[in-house]
């Protein structure tokens, strides 16, 4: 029965048994445990990163009244096993003038921005990497590196698409960190606390009753930041050819795209554990943890889908129409939001907790309104003053 | 809220109007007058509320509202300020919210909002009308006001002095109150400050009731020198009252408590304008007519007389001082009854009439009549507001007919152009006569009927000299009051423009409506217990509500059938023989009482001008313009002018001119252009260089401090 | 040596290796990226001290916003890829000499001061560095003036840095 | 445990490191990369200071973060700055801008 509530800690017992019984001292065989436990959870991540891009590509092909790949396997499930020795054998191109060290690491931080964040990720209530109390932020600084990859590749490259579409997602990405983590601080209000464990811990009624727009806000501050439609710009296909990632061939690009998928997973993960509980699930979580991890994943599917739902269904943004979006509205909101928020939990912190519920409930629903309505006449302003008078007429 | 709090915040919205107005919205009329009408709408919601909830408490005169605040840091001790209700203040800030909101809301019509801007109105006159095309004809209709929010800031500015006078429960807060109305009567009466007898009518009511105020001052300090506090509920405890009675003043046999109450009263004096101090108040018409209304009639110079009431537990215990009271009060009822019968403008009359009725409450005071002087002053405060706006309210319809003929030599506010205004202005008719019968104290339906014949029948009882001056002055009340109506509304028009008059808009006549209903219905709350028939049906509430503010409860006077009796002669007998003389009529020759001395105040104005004014100015121009001002203060600055200019030379020529500007200034001038000449080498405009000059004395300077310094 | 000391002195001397390339190197875009590296040695320098949240901001602040800046601008600020002619100034050797006695006078400095042998003293168990910084920078007692202070800076800097770089054609 | 000089002496080094970059490079851009570096020395003495001596006084950590918010502003105003000047002088050499001299 330990083994089903707890399995890392017996596991971990099991091992340092084990390495004492060779004699290594304590010290080591921790550190040899630890570096055991993150390879196994890279290589299970690796692993499933195989599968979604099989999921992806069925789920789009759904989307888009086609069977996707059938061929190669049952339900062609070995089809992403076909497609990685595809990418294996390409020959790997560097182009001439690239800056190759650069040109190299870009791929490896891509993939290590999105492994990172799963040391945070609460898996079960025993099963989590580390429990950093400032969690939160830790998310936004892997972001970072992100960033930092897509500059590179796109800089390295010696190419002007490459060059610009690393512009354009590093300023999306600088721009959505914003609302982000703005939104990321309001379930730190709830919890008291910035650790993901604490803020999973917190949620005996999911956050997103009670800040439901921050969810919103946190989903689509999620899309850009992945750099998915509507926020492709950093690929871009009709305009930059394929952006940042233009001159990557072979397993470097497999890195890149395979990193993207992972990171919408992932993200997908973030705001299941941040809106919509992690792992917990009406207590099922205690009977097993594994049962928890198939909670949280379920949850993180659910997210992943929502996210190629939007992706497969909207168009690209204009890079200035979505950056004013960002600046103009999704940044205020957050901004009222977060104050809002702070003031009703300062209001209501002695009061029972439907009327907790309700009136942060509430107090979202209103901010949401609000932000609309100043965001339609705003835009019916504009609309005006670019085609006049009549053309408004028209489009009512 | 808790009451207390409430009591706080009455007087503030007025302030608060004031400020808002004079700063922020003074361009816009609109905005002006509804935030001046707002604040008058709380300040009388909250004195209602706190009305009420006084109602509600037993035993209140023992109990009353208060509560205080340190403000002052004395030797050892505060000196407090605070506010108190008890039934006095309950009662006066109910008439006085009520009228002060009835004024406020008057103003708006009585200052034509919503007419255009008239053609060649300026800042400081009247209003001359504006002419507007309709339909192609040209015709003149009222322009509006053009220092229209002004006035709402200067009445709010008042409200805040009346309210605070009212609620403060010390000596000091009520005279800062008294001051600020000092200074908005000022600012009031000379409104229109282009006109010269309104300046000159706002410098004498200043001057003349600063002499007041002076002596009131003096009775204040006097009185705090002695008891060491001005709280009304610490000075009217028994013991200090003792003490107070018990100390000779050493002036004329006065007692200490004499002698305050005898400068306290000088202070009401001027205020109240009771004689010697009466002149200002017939000159202060020269106001717009709410302003008329609120400091003239309802509010400021019942200040006056609310202060005395207040004091009456100390002006009581000299019966010195009681008499003199009494004679003032007296004397100044029938003194300005008489002047009254002469005047042919229809506020004059009003004002003198307010002088009498004051007088009927001082000297009700003065015999120590204190419910029925409280019941005189609410009733008077209903129905004098209501005839002063009613005046206004002719004058306003009497404008409107000049305007239409276009003859401006027509003097609107007298009375011999008027007449048969009955049929053109029924609401103002109406409720003028209301207020002119409670005026003359009309038998049985009227408010001041109840209170005057309680004052008479208390003057029967103590003093029969002042029963029988105020008989007369009240018999005199009803004959002018019915002149007056008579002049004004009965028979027919005397002049085309009377002809032309009409009804003002709902503005005006609301708050008439509203008045009449209370100068009628007050009286009911105060009939006396033992009054034949309708004594029984209702309880004297105002006597047992009033009376619990006196430590020692008075009791109701015995009735007795003679001032019954005379209330009704003289009301009635004045009011008939009034209409019976002036009924016919038609211009101020055929008046027979135009005597030349009632029709010149007595020439007490032209004593005063020979008496003090003269040798006063006199005095100032002689001796102190010309021999200390001119002789002697201009010589001495005459013999040190070239004095001056002299050693300024020397230093200049021998100091400045040589060594500061030669040597020092262009010396200086030099080096500092040479030594810069030779120093902008080292700006080479490269930072870097500059960076690692200041990187070298730094690192030099750290190591001598280390090294030399502190090793 | 413990394992401490090992980790930082690797840190250490990678961080200013990095720092070293940063104002050595003759490629600008090297010099931003090599900044990068220093700049994490420098959270790992943090994280060592059990300043978590200093780690943390560090990366998020100079690396995911600063470094991206000093990228942007140096590529905005050149016409061609490449770069031209020498990196240091005529005053270089001069300036290495007078970096070299800043570092000679702080080490002196550090050395002759007595509270340098000092160790860690035990992290205390129930206290959460990360609640006591965040109640330190909203207390009135505390440091709300400065917070707020750096607030309108940052502010004033955004507005000032848009208003000077803005492109008026 | 690693004793406080070594943190002192590390940052001194990483400071020297700065003061060269900004007094010796030629580019303004890496003249900020070589301020970036001192400010950042100053943070590891003000989070060294912190948690070698009172811990629960947090001012070290406070100090620092205050440093943040100083360079980040420092940093936008500053490459605004230079950027301005690359558009009216075509250069971002040091020495080429010295319109301030004699």
């Amino acid at each position: 029965m330990d083994f089903l509530k707890d399995p890392l800690k017996v596991a971990a017992d099991w091992l340092l048994g084990i390495f004492a019984g060779w004699g290594m001292p304590e010290l080591w065989a921790n550190v040899l445990i630890g570096f055991l436990g993150i390879f196994i959870l890279v290589a299970l991540l690796m692993v499933l990163d195989i599968f979604l891009v099989w999921i992806e590509r069925k789920v789009v092909s759904r989307f888009q009244s086609r069977i996707g790949p059938n061929r190669v396997g049952p339900f062609g499930l070995i089809q992403p096993f076909a497609d990685i020795i595809k990418l294996l054998i390409k020959e790997d191109t560097t182009p001439e003038g690239a800056d190759r060290v650069l040109y190299n690491l870009a791929p490896i931080l891509s993939m290590m921005s999105v492994l990172i964040l799963w040391a945070v990720v609460p898996l079960a209530p025993s099963i989590l990497g580390v429990d950093l109390n400032i969690g939160v932020l830790y998310i936004i600084a892997a972001g970072a590196i992100g960033t930092l990859s897509i500059i590179m590749a796109g800089w390295s490259s010696n190419n002007k698409y490459s060059l610009i579409g690393a512009f354009r997602e590093a300023a999306v990405m600088l721009s959505f960190e914003i609302p982000m983590l703005t939104v990321m601080l309001i379930p730190t209000i709830f919890t008291g606390s910035m650790g993901i464990g604490a803020i999973t811990q917190a949620q005996d009624t999911w956050f997103v009753f009670l800040a439901p727009l921050a969810a919103v806000i946190f989903l689509i501050a999620a899309i850009a930041e992945l750099g998915r439609s509507p926020f492709d710009m950093g690929e871009a296909e009709s305009e930059l050819i394929s952006g940042y990632n233009i001159e990557y061939s072979g397993m470097k690009f497999g890195m890149f795209y395979a990193g993207e998928l992972l990171h919408a997973f992932t993200f997908g993960g973030f705001w299941a554990i941040l809106f919509f509980g992690g792992y917990r699930f009406f207590g099922l979580e205690q009977v097993s943890a594994f049962l928890a991890i198939a909670i949280l994943f379920f949850k993180a599917f659910i997210g992943y889908w929502i996210i190629m739902w939007i992706k497969y269904t909207l168009l690209r943004i204009r890079i200035d129409h979505m950056l004013a979006f960002n600046w103009k509205f999704l940044t205020p909101v957050a901004f009222v939001l977060l104050m809002a928020t702070a003031f009703m939990n300062a209001l209501l912190a002695d009061a029972s907790n439907w009327l907790y519920i309700g009136g942060m409930f509430l107090s979202n629903v209103l901010v949401a309104w609000i932000s609309l309505e100043v965001a339609r006449s705003a835009s019916r302003r504009e609309r005006e003053r670019v085609e006049g008078g009549k053309a408004v007429e028209a489009h009512q | 809220m808790s009451t207390e709090t409430i009591i706080w915040l009455i007087p503030l919205p007025p302030a608060l109007a004031f400020f808002l107005i004079v700063l922020f919205t003074n361009r816009n009329k609109a905005l002006s007058h509804t935030i001046a009408i707002g604040a008058a709408l709380l300040s009388w919601l909250g004195s209602m509320i706190v009305f009420a909830r006084a109602l509600g408490v037993e035993h209140f005169g023992e109990h009353p509202f208060e509560s205080s605040i340190n403000w002052l840091p004395l030797a050892g001790s505060w000196f407090k300020i605070g506010v108190l209700v008890d039934p006095l203040t309950a009662l006066t800030l109910f008439f006085v919210a009520w009228t002060v909101l009835m004024i406020f809301i008057y103003s708006v019509g009585y200052h034509n909002f919503g007419q255009p801007e008239g053609d060649h109105d300026q800042k400081g006159l009247p209003p001359h009308g504006a002419t507007v095309e309709e339909h192609g004809n040209k015709h003149v209709v009222p322009s509006v006001e053009p220092m229209y929010s002004r006035f709402f800031a200067f009445i709010g500015l008042f409200a805040f002095g009346m309210f605070t006078l009212v609620v403060s429960d010390n000596l000091l807060t009520l005279f800062i109150g008294w001051e600020i109305m000092g200074l908005c009567s000022y600012l009031l009466i000379g409104f229109w400050h282009g006109k010269k007898s309104a300046r000159d009518a706002a410098v004498k009511a200043f001057l003349t009731t600063r002499v007041g105020d002076v002596f009131m001052l003096l009775g204040i300090a006097y009185l705090y020198s002695v008891t060491g506090t001005l709280s009304f509920r610490e000075i009217f405890t028994e013991t200090t009252l003792h003490a107070l009675q018990l100390i000779p003043s050493g002036v004329l046999g006065f007692s200490t408590a004499g002698l305050i109450g005898l400068l306290l009263f000088i202070g009401t004096v001027g205020k109240s304008a009771q004689f010697p101090l009466h002149v200002w108040l017939p000159d202060a018409m020269e106001g717009p007519t709410p302003v008329s209304a609120m400091i003239h009639a309802a509010t400021m110079v019942s200040a006056g007389v609310y202060t005395v009431i207040r004091m009456f537990p100390l002006l009581s215990l000299d019966a010195q001082t009681m008499s003199v009271v009494a004679f003032i009060g007296a004397f100044t009822a029938l003194f300005a009854a008489t002047i009254a019968l002469a005047q042919n403008d229809i506020k004059r009359v009003l004002a003198y009439s307010t002088i009498s009725q004051l007088g009927f409450m001082i000297a009700a005071l003065g015999i120590g009549a204190y419910i029925a002087a409280i019941f005189h002053l609410i009733t008077h405060a209903f129905f004098k507001a209501l005839l002063f706006l009613g005046s206004g309210s002719v004058i306003h319809g009497m404008e409107h007919g000049v305007l239409h003929t276009g003859n401006h030599k027509v003097d609107p506010q007298d009375m011999f152009n008027m007449g048969g205004l009955k049929s053109k202005m029924p609401i103002t008719f109406w409720t003028f006569l209301i207020g002119g019968f409670a005026l003359s104290g009309f038998p049985i339906v009227t408010a001041g009927f109840w209170s005057k014949d309680e004052i008479l029948a208390d003057a029967f009882a103590h003093n029969l000299p002042v029963f029988i001056t105020l008989a007369i002055a009240a018999f005199l009340t009803a004959f002018y009051t019915m002149r007056q109506i008579t002049l004004t509304f009965l028979g027919e028009p005397r002049t085309e423009e009377a002809s032309h008059a009409h009804e003002t808009p709902w503005t005006m006549t609301f708050p008439l409506l509203v008045l009449s209903v209370l100068a009628i219905g007050y009286g009911w709350l105060g009939i006396p217990e033992d009054f034949p028939i309708l004594g029984g049906l209702l309880p004297n509430w105002l006597h047992e509500f009033a009376g619990a503010t006196l430590a020692h409860h008075p009791e109701a006077g015995e009735f007795h059938p003679v001032p019954l009796l005379t209330s009704f002669i003289v009301a009635l007998g004045g009011l008939a023989l009034g209409y019976l003389m002036y009924r016919n009529v038609n211009s101020s020759a055929e008046d027979k009482l135009q005597f030349g001395f009632l029709k010149n105040k007595y020439y007490v104005d032209e004593i005063y001008e020979a008496v003090f004014i003269k040798p006063v100015t006199w005095f100032a121009d002689k001796a102190v313009y010309q021999i200390m001002d001119k002789g002697f203060i201009d010589g001495i600055l005459h013999l040190f002018g070239p004095g001056t200019q002299g050693i300024g030379d020397a230093i200049r020529n021998y100091f400045d001119l040589p060594f500061i500007n030669r040597f020092l200034g262009d010396g200086s001038a030099n080096v500092t252009y040479f030594s810069g000449e030779k120093l902008r080498v080292i700006q080479t405009g490269r930072i870097q260089q500059y960076l690692m000059l200041a990187l070298i004395l730094f690192i030099a300077i750290g190591a001598v401090l280390y090294f030399f310094v502190f090793a | 040596m413990t394992i401490d000391q090992i980790i930082f002195l690797v840190v250490a001397v990678a961080t200013l290796i990095a720092a070293f390339r940063v104002v050595t190197t003759g490629n600008l875009i090297h010099a931003a990226f090599w900044l990068i590296a220093a700049l994490f040695g420098v959270a790992a320098i943090f994280a060592i001290l059990h300043a978590s949240f200093l780690a943390v901001v560090q990366v998020v602040v100079y690396i995911g916003a600063i470094s991206i800046l000093f990228i942007f601008a140096v590529m905005l600020t050149r016409k061609d890829m490449r770069d031209q002619g020498p990196q240091l100034n005529r005053n270089w050797g001069f300036g290495a000499f007078l970096a070299a006695l800043a570092l000679v006078g702080l080490v002196f400095l550090v050395h002759g001061w007595s509270g340098v042998t000092k160790t860690a003293p035990a992290f205390p168990s129930e206290f959460d560095a990360v609640s006591a910084l965040g109640n330190a920078l909203v207390s009135p007692d505390a440091y709300v003036l400065p917070f707020e202070v750096a607030s309108v800076l940052l502010v004033a800097a955004l507005v000032g840095a848009v208003y000077v770089a803005y492109n008026r054609k | 445990m690693v004793p406080l000089s070594w943190y002192l002496i590390f940052s001194a080094i990483l400071f020297s490191i700065g003061l060269f970059g900004v007094l010796s490079r030629r580019n303004l851009v890496a003249i900020l990369l070589g301020i970036e570096l001192m400010l950042n020395s100053v943070n590891v003495n003000l989070a060294a200071f912190w948690r070698y001596g009172t811990v629960t006084n947090i001012t070290g950590q406070v100090f620092a973060i205050i440093v943040f918010a100083v360079a980040a502003a420092e940093v936008s105003v500053g490459l605004a700055l230079v950027i301005s000047v690359y558009r009216k002088r075509n250069t971002v050499i040091a020495d080429e801008i010295d319109m301030l001299k004699f």
